[in-house]
């Protein structure tokens, strides 16, 4: 009972961010509300029994990720578009559609009977920390995505300064723009 | 009345229709990318939805895939704001629309 | 009894075919043709050896004929044929002659084809002709005859378009081709027409005649009866193309195109009589069918007649010649049409003789006038050309049944057959009532009436030819010349056969060899013939003498007509005009009423409907491509806007496999709306 | 063994062609010509065996589907021979595409194996799938070769060609698909199973977008707009493979899989039969007015297929023997013709029959080659085309006496044409100036009459051809041979309760190679596969629903599946 009380809280307060996010019209407001959502979904998170994700969630998103935004709608302060409108005709379309396919998926979902299982582990840092770094022959191996997941930020990495140093009008420059 | 998995589904579901919408349905850039982001949010919520719904292993799995989807999304980020930097500084301008160089 | 296996008598000529051709491949690049003397030598060893091969045989035959299986043919679930070979009286006579007339003639070629670019392939295709041939007389099934049957028609189209540098030529042969390939077609299906009675085993003459033998007795007649009819007009609509009766006749006066050894050989003495062979073959069958008879022998009779009257209007002698054959190929018919099978392969081999040698005869005129065939050109060759003269008046007292000649036997033996097998048939009257018509009478008069004319055009031919003066130029006169021995020794040859190949079976002075050694293989379907025409039997002293007064008369004309008439100064064309040209292509013009057609269809089909098919397809074509276009446009620069649209579409496919139970769903759930989409429509209609 | 190369080393071939250079001509051609000759041989072989059969590989899933698509090669005696006819026709086709063209003949042959292989894969495959595969996969390096090799429409031809083909294959695609989310997998007998089990509106609709592949491929008479431009653009040898062993693709699905899948009732048969016989007449009557050599070997072909069409349904006892001489004779007759035409057309520069002639006499052994295929190509009797067309007429008769009487009157407008040809070509004189190119090599020649030759072998003893034919048993279903193998690899699953599903998934894959297959035990087993048949409806219906009631994650859904529904899945349980 008091979960559910306390996830329509946090479900609110996600939801109504990420509509804060749709409608505010600076960057900065929107990354700001972002923010808000996100660390209530690392809430829900923990409500569901699984705090170490919620922590990730709150580290890398919260923390990490939305601050690179925030920076770099501060580095580039002709972020606000006064001039383009929020919304056209293409928004118009789109809204509904989504929505659509959203009730559709919703339908189809709420004839679909689900339940907890009495049986799930609580995702508790310690275990979900052994299963992921569990380097056992016949184990699940996912160290080795992790191993591949820090190749991937660091080419990421590179990608980003290789991209971001380049002047304005030099050929490769164009050449990135082409291929984007 | 106790809190059902499919509660956050439909969560899952609403935030996801939310970050596509302004994903698309707004012009600035940085919306774009800050939509792409909230899709993400809302798929690990429905994973870790799900996750809770299976017994032993299988949930644990269901928690552990978020956390690579959130390190995948941070590479993404770093990339695509990479991206947005060196666009506006070619065309001093956030709006997508400008920038599509689709051609069929 | 000799044990010489059979399949020697055909594989000598096609050991020649090979050799010869090799030689004339081979010798093709050479500025001058392999030499003459080897290829010649070898062209005439083949023919000879098969020739020897058959009259040993011959000799040492049996009563019941010799056979003998090669190998299996076809061997498929409803048709098995094999590879076999059955000497029999029949095959024996026809054998006979045609290896040794087509030695005959290989030896004559030899002259007359001398210095040709071609000698070799010449040779080549003879020996491929006899081949074939030789394979129709000596097959023991249908499907092997028509093996033959279709060689012989190939190699008379490669042999009339010899000289294919002239596309005249070339024209005629496949004119030759086509329409016997109709002939041919009509084989066929009598052959399916009969496997579908009888099965594939019927193929086989001897079953095919136990077969007949078997319907007659178990009177099963009235069961098979209209299919067998349909097999028997199939067939003869096979021997008419074969043997240029009418309809299918336009083709041998063009083949005169080809050498006129070749038309000696294939277009007089053999090839074309394969119709008469093939018919006396199938007598068992025919006989059994009263209608089919009738139609031979109207179809004979009205050949005989027309053609003897278009070769009056003729000047090429060739053409002369050419109608001659036809018009004797109507006899045989019409001894066939009246169960007279042997009369009429008795003429054939008689016929065989005088005709080749009148044929020869024209060659060896034509070599000694350097290619003149205007016979208003030609004249007085009897003091210039004697031996030829003498042959071609010979086989002219052959060929007009003059008393003690071949044909005087084979010819009064036809018309008395007409007569004493003519059957007799009720004619119902519109008006009621019915008259009792004597076919028999009917043919015989038409008959008669065409040994006169007979009698004169072949008269106006010998006479134009040898006797009065030379018409022809002055320095062409300078150097006629009589042919080479090797030429006039086959001429002479068949001379003596046209003289004395008629005492085979004469009635009068009680010889009936040749009808004796055909009884066996024709299997007593005279007999049955007979029994069904109520033969009454006559006096054939009088029809002799009938007959000799006819051909008297028809010399007579002639010689009244032609001895001392003034010829016109020939023009450019030999060819016939005004009325006679009328009366000579009536059958050309008919076949163009069937030809015309087709050529209509194949120009809608060209014209109208290719091009119709391919503006449709063209049309969708664009319209794809305008579509494609459309939507490419519609795409360029709207990012947002293509992902709107995309998803749409997946909110639309997620709609459907709702409703569909499932993506697995979706094709029943399709044509559940297909069905009721029907159903509706079934409603409003 | 044997299946595996014919189907995979062309392929190999082609990527070892790469090896060397473009400019290298004689290497090219030496290593093209032996990689050819390995290639002929290894068909001859494989007509000699009779039938074979690979161990059927999984593939891979399709989804949507029930079962799996096998990799899976069948050799029984129609396909044996139309591989051997795209062999040796690409033996002869590398032969005298050397006279043709000589920088690019590397790629010429690189074309050449690739389109090879993809011929063996359609007339081998046992597997639905595998043959739509190949069926598919033969298109593009034809276009290719077209687009690349081909006369000044080149571009036009390979497009029309390409895309006319693959948009008529294109419902086929969508009807297999469907046939394979009811059939247990993708074996012929299965799918004859699921045919059964479908409504009738759903089995025309299938019925009609099969029979448009294959009638497109043949092509027959309303949908024949690809083939004159395709045959007359294309070089000659290619346009001598297209029709000799390519279009037979279109007749071979007739027989192979038309006929055993679908239950046809006699208006069917009787318009597909109608339709070839229009196709013989009309290609027999646009072969009278063709005026570029080509296109009229194209209409003859043309025609000649339309007979063999008619003949398949005709469904008479000796239909399969008669078509099958036919097809080979055709395929061998046409493919010396179009080779010959186009050295005709390499010596005197140009297409139009009006514009040659004479050649006989320019050129004696060329004439005698020419004239001679020419003739063998009228169905003479004593060459192989006459016991196809004899038999054919014998099939048809037996149906319908009219319908062999037009096909008689198509044998006289093959004469008609034929000789028109003929002459036009090598007799008469030359009809205009032109300086002579280069002749036929005498390996070229020697080829050509090999080929000849081999045509006069069939005609005289057809046992070479039919024998193959022996160890397949004649029932109205002609291809039953492939059936059996699948009926067995059915039998052995369904055959057993559904409950036990440890004996089925310890079925190992090997027990689906019966090489004997009898009768009795096919039986039972259909009708034992007939009921677990519906049960396996009524739990896939289950499993769809919740499937699609409730979106999760993947490895949830697995899991599920296989502790709720295991029976469905006993296929793939079973192979993995």
């Amino acid at each position: 009972m008091l979960a559910l009380i306390y996830f329509i809280i946090l479900a609110v307060i996600a939801l109504g961010a990420a509509t804060c996010v749709l409608l505010s019209r600076h960057p900065l407001y929107g990354a700001l509300s972002l923010v808000v959502s996100m660390v209530s979904l690392a809430g829900i998170y923990g409500l569901l029994g699984s705090p170490f994700l919620g922590v990730v969630q709150v580290m890398v998103y919260a923390g990490a990720i939305m601050m690179l935004v925030t920076f770099v709608i501060m580095v580039l302060n002709g972020a606000r578009d006064s001039r383009t409108p929020m919304f056209d005709k293409v928004s118009l379309f789109i809204i509904p559609a989504v929505l659509v396919l959203a009730a559709l998926v919703g339908v189809a979902l709420v004839r679909a009977p689900l339940g907890f299982d009495a049986a799930t582990i609580r995702g508790s840092v310690a275990v979900t920390s052994e299963t992921l770094f569990n380097v056992a022959q016949g184990g699940p191996g996912y160290f080795i995505l992790f191993e591949v997941l820090g190749l991937l930020l660091l080419s990421a990495m590179v990608a980003a300064v290789l991209m971001a140093k380049k002047r304005l009008g030099s050929v490769d420059s164009e050449n990135v723009e082409e291929k984007h | 009345m106790e809190l059902q998995p499919i509660f956050i589904q439909i969560l899952a579901l609403a935030i996801f229709a939310v970050g596509i919408i302004v994903a698309i349905s707004r012009r600035n850039l940085f919306f774009v990318l800050m939509g792409i982001e909230l899709a993400l949010n809302a798929v690990n919520l429905s994973f870790v939805g799900f996750a809770k719904t299976l017994p032993a292993e299988a949930s644990l799995t269901g928690q552990i895939v978020p956390l690579f989807s959130i390190a995948i999304a941070a590479a993404e980020a770093c990339v695509g704001f990479a991206m947005v930097i060196l666009i506006f500084r070619n065309r001093e301008s956030v709006d997508a629309d400008s920038y599509s160089n689709m051609r069929g | 009894m000799t044990n010489l296996p059979l399949w020697l008598i055909p594989l000598f000529p096609l050991l020649g075919t090979i050799l010869l051709g090799t030689i004339a491949v081979v010798s093709s690049g050479s500025k001058k043709g392999a030499a003459e003397n080897i290829v010649g030598g070898l062209a005439v060893i083949f023919p000879a050896m098969s020739f020897a091969c058959v009259t040993v045989l011959a000799c040492g035959m049996p009563e019941s004929g010799i056979r003998e299986t090669l190998c299996n043919w076809i061997d498929f679930p409803l048709l098995h044929v094999d590879i076999g070979f059955l000497f029999d009286g029949l095959s024996r006579i026809m054998l006979l002659f045609v290896t040794g007339i087509g030695t005959l003639i290989a030896l004559y070629s030899i002259g007359y084809m001398h210095g040709d670019r071609g000698f070799a392939r010449f040779f080549a295709y003879i020996n491929l002709f006899l081949f074939s041939m030789i394979v129709l007389v000596l097959s023991d099934n249908l499907l092997l005859t028509f093996f033959g049957w279709e060689g012989v028609g190939l190699c008379s189209y490669l042999l009339i378009g010899f000289w294919n540098k002239d596309l005249k030529n070339c024209k005629a042969a496949n004119k030759a081709f086509i329409v016997n390939r109709v002939g041919d077609i009509g084989f066929l299906l009598g052959m399916l027409c009969l496997l579908s009675i009888g099965g594939a085993a019927v193929l086989n003459y001897d079953i095919f005649n136990q077969f007949m033998q078997m319907i007659l007795n178990g009177g099963h007649l009235d069961l098979v009866f209209t299919l067998l009819t349909l097999t028997g007009v199939l067939f003869f609509v096979g021997c008419t193309g074969k043997s240029a009766q009418i309809p299918l006749l336009t083709w041998l006066p063009d083949a005169m195109a080809g050498p006129t050894p070749v038309s000696a050989l294939i277009h007089a003495a053999t090839m074309v009589t394969s119709g008469v062979y093939l018919v006396a073959r199938m007598g068992k069958m025919f006989c059994m069918l009263p209608e089919v008879l009738l139609l031979i022998a109207f179809v004979g009779m009205f050949t005989a007649l027309w053609a003897a009257i278009t070769g009056l209007f003729q000047n090429d002698i060739k053409k002369v010649l050419a109608y001659s054959t036809i018009s004797q190929l109507g006899y045989m018919f019409m001894a066939a049409g009246v169960c007279a099978f042997d009369a009429s392969i008795f003429h054939v081999f008689t016929h065989a003789f005088f005709k080749a040698a009148l044929f020869l005869g024209a060659g060896a005129v034509i070599h000694s006038l350097a290619g003149e065939q205007d016979m208003r050109k030609m004249g007085g060759l009897l003091k210039k050309t004697p031996v030829t003269a003498c042959v071609m008046i010979f086989a002219f007292f052959a060929i007009v049944g003059f008393p003690g000649f071949a044909g005087f036997w084979s010819k009064d033996l036809i018309l008395e057959k007409l007569v004493s097998n003519g059957p007799v048939i009720a004619m119902p009257f519109a008006l009621g009532g019915s008259v009792n018509v004597p076919v028999g009478m009917i043919l015989y008069v038409v008959g008669l009436a065409t040994a006169v004319i007979t009698a004169v055009y072949m008269g106006r031919l010998i006479i134009m030819t040898f006797f009065g003066e030379y018409r022809g130029s002055k320095e062409s006169e300078a150097h006629i010349h009589e042919a080479p021995a090797v030429m006039l020794i086959p001429m002479v040859v068949l001379t003596f056969g046209s003289i004395f190949a008629g005492y085979l079976w004469a009635d009068m002075i009680g010889i009936t060899f040749f009808k004796d050694s055909l009884a066996a293989a024709l299997g007593g379907a005279e007999a049955v013939g007979e029994s069904i025409l109520s033969v009454h039997h006559v006096n054939p002293v009088l029809f002799a003498v009938l007959g000799t007064l006819a051909a008297l008369l028809g010399m007579f004309i002639a010689w009244r007509v032609y001895a001392n008439k003034k010829i016109p100064t020939p023009k450019d064309s030999g060819a016939p005009e005004g009325s006679a040209a009328a009366w000579t292509f009536v059958w050309d013009y008919i076949h163009v009423g069937f030809v015309f057609p087709v050529r209509v269809i194949a120009w809608i089909c060209d014209v109208v409907v290719d091009k119709f098919l391919q503006a449709f397809q063209w049309t969708l074509g664009a319209i794809g491509e305008i579509l494609g276009d459309g939507a490419s446009t519609f795409q360029v620069r709207r990012v947002r806007l293509q992902l709107a649209l995309s998803i749409t579409g997946v909110a639309l496919i997620v709609l459907v496999a709702l409703f569909a139970e499932g993506i697995v769903g979706i094709p029943d759930f399709v044509f559940k709306l297909i069905d009721s989409v029907k159903s509706l429509l079934g409603r409003v209609i | 063994m044997l299946l595996h190369l014919l189907v995979f080393a062309p392929f190999v071939a082609a990527i070892l062609m790469v090896l060397n250079s473009k400019e290298d001509f004689k290497a090219s051609t030496h290593m093209a010509i032996l990689f050819g000759i390995v290639f002929a041989g290894m068909s001859v072989a494989l007509v000699a065996n009779g039938n074979m059969a690979t161990t059927p590989v999984e593939w891979f899933h399709i989804p949507g589907c029930k079962g799996p698509a096998y990799y899976y090669l069948y050799s029984h005696g129609l396909g044996a021979w139309m591989v051997f006819l795209s062999c040796g026709l690409s033996l002869v086709a590398l032969i005298s595409a050397r006279g043709h063209l000589d920088k690019n003949y590397r790629n010429f042959a690189i074309g050449i194996f690739a389109l090879m292989g993809a011929m063996n894969g359609t007339f081998l495959a046992a597997d639905a799938v595998l043959f739509f595969f190949f069926f598919e996969a033969m298109v593009i390096p034809a276009a290719l070769l077209i687009a690349g090799f081909g006369g000044e429409k080149r571009k036009q031809a390979a497009m029309t060609f390409a895309i006319y083909t693959l948009v008529g294959s294109a419902p086929m695609m969508v009807a297999l698909w469907y046939l394979l989310t009811i059939a247990d997998n993708s074996l012929v007998l299965s799918i004859v199973l699921a045919v059964q089990t479908m409504p009738q509106s759903a089995q025309l609709l299938v019925f009609l977008s099969f029979l448009l592949a294959f009638l497109v491929k043949t092509p027959i008479f309303p949908f024949h707009g690809w083939q004159a431009i395709t045959y007359s653009e294309a070089p000659a040898p290619l346009s001598a493979i297209l029709t000799g062993a390519m279009s037979k693709a279109g007749v071979f699905g007739f027989i192979a899989w038309m006929l055993p899948i679908f239950t046809l009732d006699v208006p069917q048969i009787m318009t597909v039969l109608w339709l070839g016989l229009i196709t013989a007449i009309y290609g027999a009557l646009m072969a009278l007015r063709a005026t570029d050599g080509k296109k009229l070997l194209a209409y003859s072909s043309m025609s000649h297929l339309g007979i063999a069409v008619a003949g398949v349904f005709s469904f008479s006892e000796s239909m399969l023997s008669a078509v099958l001489v036919l097809l080979v004779a055709h395929g061998i007759s046409a493919g010396v013709q179009y080779f010959l035409l186009g050295v005709a057309e390499r010596m005197t520069g140009t297409r139009n029959i009006e514009e040659m002639g004479g050649l006989s006499h320019t050129n004696p052994v060329f004439g005698f080659l020419f004239g001679a295929a020419g003739v063998l190509a009228l169905a003479v009797p004593g060459t192989a085309g006459f016991i196809g067309e004899f038999g054919v007429l014998l099939s048809v008769w037996d149906m319908n006496p009219f319908c062999a009487g037009v096909v008689g009157f198509c044998m006289i407008l093959s004469a008609a044409y034929m000789l028109r040809f003929i002459q036009k070509v090598i007799f008469g004189t030359p009809a205009r100036e032109y300086k002579e190119g280069p002749r036929a090599s005498a390996l070229e020649g020697f080829a050509y009459g090999v080929m000849l030759l081999l045509l006069l072998v069939f005609g005289f003893h057809p046992a070479f051809v039919t024998n193959a034919l022996r160890d397949l048993n004649d029932s109205t279903e002609q291809t039953a041979a492939i059936d059996e193998e699948a009926a067995v690899d059915e039998a052995l699953p369904d055959a057993l309760p559904v409950e036990d599903e440890e004996a089925v998934e310890a079925e190992p894959l090997e027990s689906h190679i019966a090489t004997s297959a009898d009768v009795a035990q096919l039986d039972s087993s259909l009708t034992a596969a007939g009921f677990s048949e519906e049960e396996k409806k009524e739990l896939i219906r289950q499993v769809i629903e919740t499937e699609a009631n409730m979106a999760k994650a993947t490895a949830a859904a697995l899991e599920k599946e296989q502790s709720a529904q295991p029976t469905v899945k006993d296929e793939e349980a079973s192979n993995d």
